[in-house]
């Protein structure tokens, strides 16, 4: 694996995240499923890193138990996810617990959701969910927020005036980007986006894509991606991270693995994806 | 002899108080027709809302049209006599869009897949039947040991909608209509999906009406298309030529929406679809409100 | 058989220590030392004294102090008392009646009470048959009244009868109740309130609460009869008593109520652990507990007179007495309560020669010879199964109810299969007055002569079944040896010596035909807390009948002594 | 698809529909105010069928009123005589049980809305029903309606909080609490605490509503007695409804935990507390309040019997006292009344919750 | 068979409802066997008869909870009472349950006018306050046998079963899996029965145990005030009688606790199958189960 340091100069650390012997458990009626095992992958600063893997593959298994979401009969079983968050020491994401966990959460790792109906509280207009997690940790940028909402909706192609609708009144890519929003409001360290387009019609999930990727530029943050689709994976990531059967097999360049995959698994997974002779237009 | 499916001037309105006109055309004046000579599959493609599962639900019969009929053998679904409806429902079949809601969560999922050698009669032995079941299962790439005797909620959504795809294989009807069937899956297993399609097409005869949003899916198919948005179709035609030059604006922007499976090709213009979302928003405001129904 | 009853005696034996009694705070607007606080039923109309519409001056609230009766027969002592009135005479072919009032007498507001309130009253009533206890007798009867003088009024009637003074006279509960004509006179009698009502007893009306269930009577000062009354209580108060028999208990305990608010079981157990200051006075009913019999022929079985000495001889009057009625009370022979003054109407030889006794054995044989048991096990009469209907006013598990449950039990064991159903207001009075009932277990009605009660149940008033009896022989009881009976005693003076034999021969008649059982005689005891008075009537200084619902008991209230205790503060 | 398709067509554009007329428009313009209208009219059509049905109900039930009347008034030995034809035709007419059942119910609807009059009482007579209900009515509002809002906010906060902190030992507790204890017969709380504040220990009274010497007022003497006379009453009813309020909180609750938006709320960090509150919280108590609405009839119910047993002077002591006595026109005021009340309460509920939750929408 | 073991395996899956149920099984055990159990106290006589034994005793060896103010058998009171509870509540629960799925069915599934007319009815009957009329009715025809008593209830407690039902089929019916059942030839009652009915059961189970444990306490309710069925002794009744004769105070508990006792255990088993079966079935909180 390459250790270049891709993130900024003067962080102690070029990798945002560092997994290690990563092992998660769901304990069903009939035995065991073991749906992430040994899994070993470090994430740069600054990149935006595509997992990538067949459906059941641990995709989202990964990304809930990074973000300590994991709910039973789900448990991590071995391994260590060392994170680190700009101008704080590093800390074991699996050891936090607690207030500990809480103040790490969205000031330095936020998750981006699949753009689902469901994951905006349906009763609380936009604004105020970008208030509670805003004042929850940045309690200072207060005065500001009059000016900073309408700020982070612009960044994603959003009307000031999304600010006082409620879910319900937004269509699913207005509600993608509204999570978007939220996602980088507090500028984190990493971003998990599990899924962040499967539900979207393809021409909103190009808008949506280009706005993660605005996201980076503008934000500087770490972006980790998770889909099933290459296309995405080919338009918006530096490196892609595929998995199969809860394991990784391969890391690499995004071209890198697109041109010349190393392992057969991911070859055949190249191999399978449905090309259009041209491009329209 | 094969009967055809065909699609007559149909129209579907839905009531909705709060727009204007106090209804929203789902779907407006469309016609076609699906051969089962020779076999085919016809891609229907749309952005979200465009009307294209409401075309779906009025081919299996799960909706009467507004206005127009959908005729089966020349006939009239909703009219059909009782060994006509059953020769119907054992030439079409669907594969769903969504395959978390498809299974019932009272049942184990094997319960699908035996109705089906059940109600159309497949097999009377308890053994055949789970032979064929077990067949069906490996041709979607699945072991029948992973899936059998599990819930649908232990089961992930590609494994699901494949088990819905295995139905399909042991049914082996003369239409399918497959409603964003491949949307869930990952790659790999949606070029096998659909390479199965093809299969059923080449080798068991079988039509298929392929509704998505996903045109390389169509590119991949081949075979004919149509695009649809608000509820009309807007151009139709061999999927070459639809995909090398097409006419409509629409066709256009989808076209250029989807993401290139290539690094080296990236998206160098942006796109803003504004225009789009407003005409989303104004569908979903004019959709049914969702389920807290007042007490 | 286990550790003996709740109520029991400390099973040591020795003598129960004295109890020093708590006394709990009443809930009373005056003071506690200058009132007796008397528990009662539910009150629902707190504004209204019109006895003529429903619910005016509710039963037990009080009123009964208030007002006064012309004469006080009290079965306590058999003591005739002229109050109101001093004296009455009828002339020789009783068609006349002529009533003396008492001179002094006066009415709360200070006016006199003449015979001219009196004539006034009478003959509301007689022409208004739509107010409560109008028409019926006094229609009847009265043809008109004159009063030659205030204190005189003679009433003449359309016809003879020895007994239309009886109308006049407070035996039980109710009873006439005068009017005062300047207060009533030009007031419509179906809406007027007369509220607080003008009587001319020794309390008035002070104060009635609603909220606090509950009617505060003042003494009279004025009262115009302090002679031969002077009443002891500055107050009495009438209030409802908890429907929680505990807390009602309780509240006797801790004498926050000086009359009633207990059952017996409670006060047996108030007894058996020392209360000091409880007194149990006994007082039978008027009406003992009868089963009321069918005897139209259409009801099948149950019209055989036979049929019905199977039903006495199935009748345990012993057990019910002891086990099933609140407290241990004496069976019943006779349709009437054992009071000294119907000792007269009794015939011992009679009662001997048709002896009541518990006897199934006795009811089998009978049962055997008139309905005898089919293959099947059945008892069949005139090729109909039999099967008694039971029915009764009271609640389930009610007095009445367990009586009738008691001989349902009993019947059942000679294979006399009984349905018993508790039915309500309504609903009984019309399966009642309709004859659609077997055997009904209510309370026999009230007369002051067995020849009054007989001339209910003469054939003529038998009405077929489904017909309204009116109140009248609602067991359709046919025999015109008897009806012969009746109505020779009708114009007789039911204590004339000539009278005699022919109410021992109805009263054979009666033996022999059963139309109504009576079962037992039925005890009320009534439960007086002596902490703050005393000079109650007991069971062996009975001076006046004890209950306090009764005209009667402003004599007892002019008995009771304060004890001197005061009230907690 | 049919041959002679030609390889690629647009379709021609729709013309735009005409533009609406009438009613319909004017409900299309005014969404909310239509859906008010239409909320309305179907609580009318309720209130009439409730009403109706209640009547018959009344009506067609065997036995006749007037005789019980003078039945129960004999058996009091007020009147040694048998009611007379002409009393019996009197209070017929004046009760309206006179003439058929339908011109009965048309003559007691007409009364009912053109005037408010229930016609006369007969616990009570010749007090019009409507004013014994009415004297009643406060005393029940007071105990029973305190206590049964009291009783709904602290199940529901509790309630919350035990669906929130699911698995934890405490709100196992509770849980289990409310499962064993929230079907626990009001009464036999009340007997309890009676027993042990009232006879035991001798804190409180266990009966009336206030202390007899004080004069009924707004006086600070008067207040405190009210509450201490009304303390153990309300304290029952409290202590049970609490327990059924946590019990359907908490089931409401639970599924909102699974809910995308609770994840997302947990990961966005937020204190416990808040998500509790106003992600969880916010989306189960609406039907919550719903719920209050209806049970708002069951005051009439369950709680009748807290009033029997504390002798309290509200409404259902009333109730109970007049279907002792039968008296018909008096039971079927309350039962109007609590139609009323709980139709009324609904009504206003729908007409707001659409502010309350801006998923309701009010044209659906 | 296959039945059974998905029976054991749910029951495995929630102690909660495998203790409602246990409760659910020796209550109605008890119930079943009550005759004999009321004749095994009595011996030669009839426990249950009025004045058989003294009245008011205490509890000893012959009589476990005393005897109450007829000279009756408390413990056998008890058990007869609780099988008239347990009938009653089955009778009221299942007359509602039934019903209501029925007019839930046809209201939600065939929707249109049909829906309207129904769920307004419905509305109608769910704000009349069914206390009064209960009370109303018993008033009038006390001694109404027992499965009078519980139509009488439920008539009035079915329409809370359809209304949550009809929700629920609202719902369900538009969900993917039923137009597959549809598309598999399935009939309308089918479809009913085999896909609607399975996920409602939770719901339907909440029903049938609301309504059931409404129509006993409805007759408790009844009983307090004295206004009963005649001819039988259900729980209620007992505590009626306690409550009038004030037991408390005379220190005969076991008329009152023991009662109560035993209504408290069946709703709280009722409650607890219900939760349960809800956590089963609902495969959301399956997933999340904490507990
Ligand atoms: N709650 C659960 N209980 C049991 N097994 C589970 C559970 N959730 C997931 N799994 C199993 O864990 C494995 C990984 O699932 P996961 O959802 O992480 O896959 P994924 O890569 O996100 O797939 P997809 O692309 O379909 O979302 C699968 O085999 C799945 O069956
Ligand atoms: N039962 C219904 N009642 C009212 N409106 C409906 C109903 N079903 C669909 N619609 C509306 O009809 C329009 C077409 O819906 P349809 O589901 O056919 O779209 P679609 O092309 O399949 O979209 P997607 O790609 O999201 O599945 C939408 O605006 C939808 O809101
Ligand atoms: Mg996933
Ligand atoms: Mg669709």
């Amino acid at each position: 694996m390459s250790e270049k340091p891709a993130g900024n100069a003067g962080e102690r650390s070029p990798h945002v995240l560092e997994i290690k012997g990563l092992d998660v458990t769901y304990s069903t009626s009939r035995g065991d499923v073991k749906a992430v095992r040994g899994l070993d992958l470090a994430v740069r600063r600054g990149e935006i890193l595509g997992i990538a893997g067949e459906s059941g593959s641990g995709k989202s298994t990964l990304a809930v138990a990074l973000l300590r979401l994991l709910k039973p009969p789900g448990q991590v079983t071995a391994g260590s996810v060392l994170f680190h968050p700009a101008g704080r020491s590093p800390v074991d994401l699996l050891k936090v617990d607690g207030e500990e966990l809480r103040v790490l959460r969205w000031s330095a790792l936020s998750y981006l959701p699949q753009g689902s109906m469901s994951s905006l509280n349906p009763v609380m207009r936009v604004e105020d969910q970008f208030k509670d997690v805003i004042l929850e940790h940045a309690p200072a940028r207060k005065a500001s927020l009059g000016e900073l909402i309408p700020r982070l909706l612009g960044q994603v192609g959003l009307e000031p005036r999304v600010a006082r609708m409620f879910p319900h009144e937004l269509s699913g890519g207005m509600k993608q980007r509204v999570l978007m929003a939220i996602a980088v409001a507090l500028e984190p360290d990493l971003v998990i986006a599990d899924e962040p387009t499967t539900a979207l019609d393809v021409t909103i999930q190009r808008v949506i894509l280009q706005s993660l990727a605005d996201l980076r530029t503008d934000f500087g943050v770490t972006l980790m991606v998770i889909s099933h689709d290459m296309g995405v994976h080919a338009q918006l990531v530096d490196r892609v991270a595929v998995m199969y059967e809860g394991r990784l097999v391969e890391v690499g360049d995004v071209r890198q693995v697109f041109k010349d995959p190393q392992d057969p698994y991911t070859q055949q997974l190249i191999e399978s994806i449905p090309k259009m002779g041209r491009r329209a237009s | 002899m094969k009967s055809e499916l065909e699609l007559r001037g149909v129209e579907q309105r839905f009531h909705a108080r709060g727009v204007a006109a106090g209804h929203i055309t789902a779907v407006d004046d469309v016609s076609f027709t699906l051969a089962a000579e020779p076999p085919q599959v016809v891609s229907l493609v749309g952005q979200s809302g465009s009307g294209k599962s409401t075309i779906a639900r009025n081919v299996l019969g799960l909706q009467k049209p507004t206005a127009g009929s959908v005729l089966y053998g020349g006939k009239d679904i909703f009219k059909l006599s009782r060994s006509e409806y059953d020769e119907y429902r054992r030439d079409v079949q669907p594969v769903f869009q969504d395959p978390y809601a498809i299974f019932n969560p009272f049942y184990r999922v094997d319960r699908v897949l035996w109705k089906a050698v059940k109600k159309f009669g497949l097999t009377t032995s308890r053994s055949k039947g789970l032979q064929l079941i077990e067949e069906s299962l490996r041709a979607v790439r699945l072991e029948p040991e992973n899936v059998l005797g599990r819930y649908p909620h232990q089961l992930s959504g590609g494994q699901r909608q494949r088990i819905m795809l295995a139905r399909v294989h042991m049914l082996r009807p003369s239409f399918i209509i497959a409603d964003e069937p491949v949307s869930m899956l990952d790659a790999q297993v949606r070029k096998h999906f659909l390479d199965i399609l093809l299969d059923f097409q080449r080798e068991h005869g079988m039509t298929t009406l392929f509704i998505t949003h996903d045109l390389s899916t169509v590119y991949y198919l081949g075979g004919e298309v149509m695009v649809i948005t608000k509820g009309k179709i807007v151009e139709r035609g061999p999927v070459s030529t639809v995909m090398h030059e097409p006419s409509h604006p629409y066709t256009k922007l989808l076209l250029d929406s989807i993401p290139q499976p290539d690094p080296d090709n990236r998206w160098t213009n942006r796109i803003t679809v504004d225009e789009l979302e407003d005409q989303e928003a104004d569908a979903k405001a004019a959709a049914p409100a969702p389920e807290t129904p007042i007490i | 058989s286990g550790g003996g009853s709740y109520s029991d005696k400390p099973a040591n034996d020795k003598p129960v220590a004295t109890k020093s009694v708590q006394i709990g705070k009443a809930n009373i607007p005056v003071p506690r030392d200058q009132s007796v606080i008397i528990g009662q039923v539910e009150y629902t109309v707190f504004d209204s004294f019109n006895t003529m519409i429903p619910n005016g001056s509710p039963s037990g609230a009080g009123f009964e102090i208030c007002r006064e009766a012309m004469f006080y027969l009290s079965f306590a002592t058999g003591e005739l008392k002229p109050w109101l009135a001093t004296a009455y005479k009828y002339n020789d072919a009783k068609t006349e009646l002529t009533i003396d009032f008492d001179p002094k007498a006066k009415w709360s507001d200070g006016k006199p009470l003449t015979a001219n309130d009196f004539k006034f009253t009478v003959m509301l009533l007689r022409d208004r048959a739509d107010l409560f206890g109008g028409g019926g007798e006094l229609k009847e009867f009265v043809k008109e009244i004159v009063v030659p003088n205030p204190q005189q009024a003679v009433i003449k009637l359309t016809k003879a009868t020895p007994r239309f003074h009886y109308n006049f006279i407070a035996a039980i509960a109710g009873g006439f109740d005068i009017l005062p004509e300047h207060v009533w006179k030009g007031q419509d009698p179906t809406k007027f309130k007369n509220n607080p009502p003008v009587r001319s007893g020794p309390y008035k009306l002070k104060q009635a609460i609603r909220n606090q269930k509950m009617f505060v009577w003042e003494k009279n000062p004025d009262y115009w009869n302090k002679d031969k009354l002077e009443v002891g209580p500055q107050y009495v108060v009438f209030q409802s008593t908890s429907k929680q028999a505990d807390q009602a208990a309780l509240a006797f305990e801790r004498a926050e109520f000086d009359v009633g608010s207990i059952d017996e079981q409670h006060a047996k157990q108030l007894r058996n652990t020392g209360y000091p200051n409880l007194q149990t006075t006994q007082f039978h009913d008027p009406n003992p507990r009868v089963l009321w019999m069918n005897c139209d022929p259409a009801r099948g079985v149950i019209s055989e007179p036979k049929m019905r000495w199977a039903i006495n001889y199935c009748l345990d009057r012993e057990k019910i007495g002891k086990s099933i009625w609140p407290v241990e009370v004496p069976p019943a022979i006779y349709p009437w309560a054992d009071y000294p003054t119907n000792e007269k109407w009794k015939n011992d030889a009679l009662a001997d020669k048709y002896k009541f006794e518990f006897n199934p054995a006795k009811a089998t044989e009978i049962l055997d010879e008139i309905c005898p048991k089919n293959s099947a096990g059945k008892r069949m009469y005139k090729g109909k199964e039999v099967n008694l209907e039971i029915i009764t006013p009271s609640p389930v598990d009610g007095g009445e109810y367990a009586i009738a449950n008691v001989l349902k039990t009993d019947l059942a064991k000679v294979g006399v299969p009984a349905t018993l159903r508790s039915l309500s207001g309504s609903v009984h009075g019309e399966k009642f007055e309709r004859g659609e009932y077997d055997i009904d277990s209510s309370w026999a009605g009230f007369a002051m002569d067995p020849a009054q009660m007989y001339s209910d149940w003469e054939s003529d008033k038998a009405q077929p079944i489904g017909k309204n009896a009116a109140g009248k022989n609602k067991m359709r009881f046919r025999n015109p040896e008897f009806d012969q009976l009746s109505k020779q005693l009708a114009a007789m003076d039911p204590t004339a010596p000539e009278a005699k034999p022919l109410l021992d021969k109805a009263l054979e008649i009666y033996f022999q035909n059963l139309p109504l059982l009576s079962v037992i005689q039925t005890g009320y005891p009534s439960y007086f807390n002596t902490v703050f008075w005393t000079g109650w009537p007991t069971d062996d200084d009975l001076y006046e009948v004890p209950l306090n619902w009764w005209q009667h008991f402003i004599f007892v209230l002019g008995k009771i002594k304060p004890t001197g205790q005061k009230g907690p503060a | 698809m049919t041959a002679e398709a030609p390889p690629a067509e647009v379709v021609d554009k729709v013309p735009e529909p005409a533009p609406p007329s009438g009613v319909r428009a004017w409900m299309s313009r005014h969404p909310l105010a239509a859906y008010a209208v239409r909320r309305f009219g179907l609580y009318l059509v309720e209130l009439w069928g409730a009403l109706t049905i209640a009547f018959f109900f009344f009506r067609l039930m065997p036995g006749d009123p007037i005789q019980t009347l003078i039945q129960s008034l004999q058996q009091n030995y007020i009147y040694n005589q048998q009611a007379s034809a002409e009393i019996i035709a009197r209070y017929r007419a004046e009760f309206g049980l006179d003439g058929n059942i339908f011109s009965q119910y048309l003559v007691y609807m007409k009364k009912l809305i053109l005037h408010g009059d229930l016609g006369p009482s007969l616990i009570s007579y010749p007090t019009p029903a409507q004013d014994v209900i009415l004297r009643s009515l406060p005393w029940t509002i007071g105990l029973l309606g305190i206590s049964a809002v009291l009783a709904w906010i602290l199940g529901v906060v509790f309630g919350a909080i035990a669906g929130w902190r699911r698995g934890k030992l405490g709100s196992r507790i509770m849980t289990n609490l409310s499962i064993a204890l929230s079907h626990v017969p009001f009464f036999f709380v009340a007997l309890i605490l009676v027993y042990v504040f009232a006879y035991t220990l001798g804190w409180l009274p266990a009966r009336s509503a206030y202390d007899s010497n004080i004069n009924p007022g707004f006086s600070l003497d008067f207040i405190a007695s009210l509450l201490k006379y009304g303390l153990l009453p309300g304290l029952s009813i409290v202590v049970i409804g609490t327990f059924s309020w946590i019990l359907s909180t908490r089931m409401l609750m639970v599924p909102v935990l699974g809910e995308d938006y609770l994840v997302y709320a947990e990961a966005k960090g937020l204190k416990p507390w808040r998500i509790l509150t106003r992600y969880a919280l916010r989306n189960c108590y609406l039907p919550q309040i719903t719920a209050f609405g209806i049970s708002l009839g069951f005051i009439f119910n369950g709680n009748v019997l807290v009033e029997q047993l504390f002798n309290y002077p509200g409404l259902g002591t009333t109730l109970v006292t007049a279907i002792q006595q039968l008296d018909f026109n008096t039971i079927m005021g309350v039962t109007d009344i609590a139609i009323f009340s709980v139709l009324t309460a609904v009504l206003l509920l729908d007409l707001l919750l659409p502010l309350l939750d801006p998923r309701v929408k009010y044209w659906k | 068979m296959r039945i059974l073991t998905a029976v054991l395996r749910t029951i495995r899956n929630s102690p909660k409802l495998a203790i409602g149920l246990a409760i659910l099984l020796v209550m109605v055990l008890v119930a079943i066997f009550s005759p004999l159990i009321v004749k095994g106290i009595g011996g030669s006589t009839d426990p249950l008869e009025l004045a058989a034994y003294e009245r008011w005793l205490v509890p000893g060896p012959d009589h476990l909870l005393g005897t109450d103010q007829f000279g009756r058998d408390v413990l056998a009171m008890v058990v007869s009472a609780l099988s008239v509870s347990l009938q009653i509540g089955a009778i009221a629960g299942l007359i509602s349950t039934v019903v209501g799925v029925i007019v839930a069915f046809v209201a939600g599934y065939k929707g249109g006018w049909i829906d309207g007319v129904l769920s307004t009815f419905t509305g109608i009957l769910l704000v009349i306050p069914t206390f009064p009329l209960l009370i109303a009715l018993s008033a009038y025809a006390k001694n109404v046998s027992l499965f009078q008593v519980g139509v009488m209830i439920s008539i009035f407690s079915w329409p809370f079963a359809a209304k949550t039902i009809r929700a629920q089929v609202l719902s369900l019916r538009s969900r993917p899996y039923v137009d597959l059942a549809r598309v598999s030839k399935a009939r309308d009652l089918e479809i009913i029965a085999t896909e609607l009915l399975p996920n409602l059961l939770p719901f339907i189970g909440v029903g049938f145990a609301s309504s059931a444990l409404g129509a006993i306490f409805g007759l408790v309710g009844l009983e307090v005030i004295g206004l009963g069925p005649g001819g039988v002794i259900d729980l209620g009744q007992i505590i009626f009688n306690a409550i009038n004769t004030g037991a408390l105070t005379l220190g005969a508990w076991p008329m009152f606790v023991v009662p109560i006792v035993l209504l408290t255990l069946l709703f709280a088993a009722l409650n607890m199958v219900n939760i349960g079966l809800e956590e089963v079935y609902n495969p959301r909180l399956r997933g999340v189960a904490g507990e």
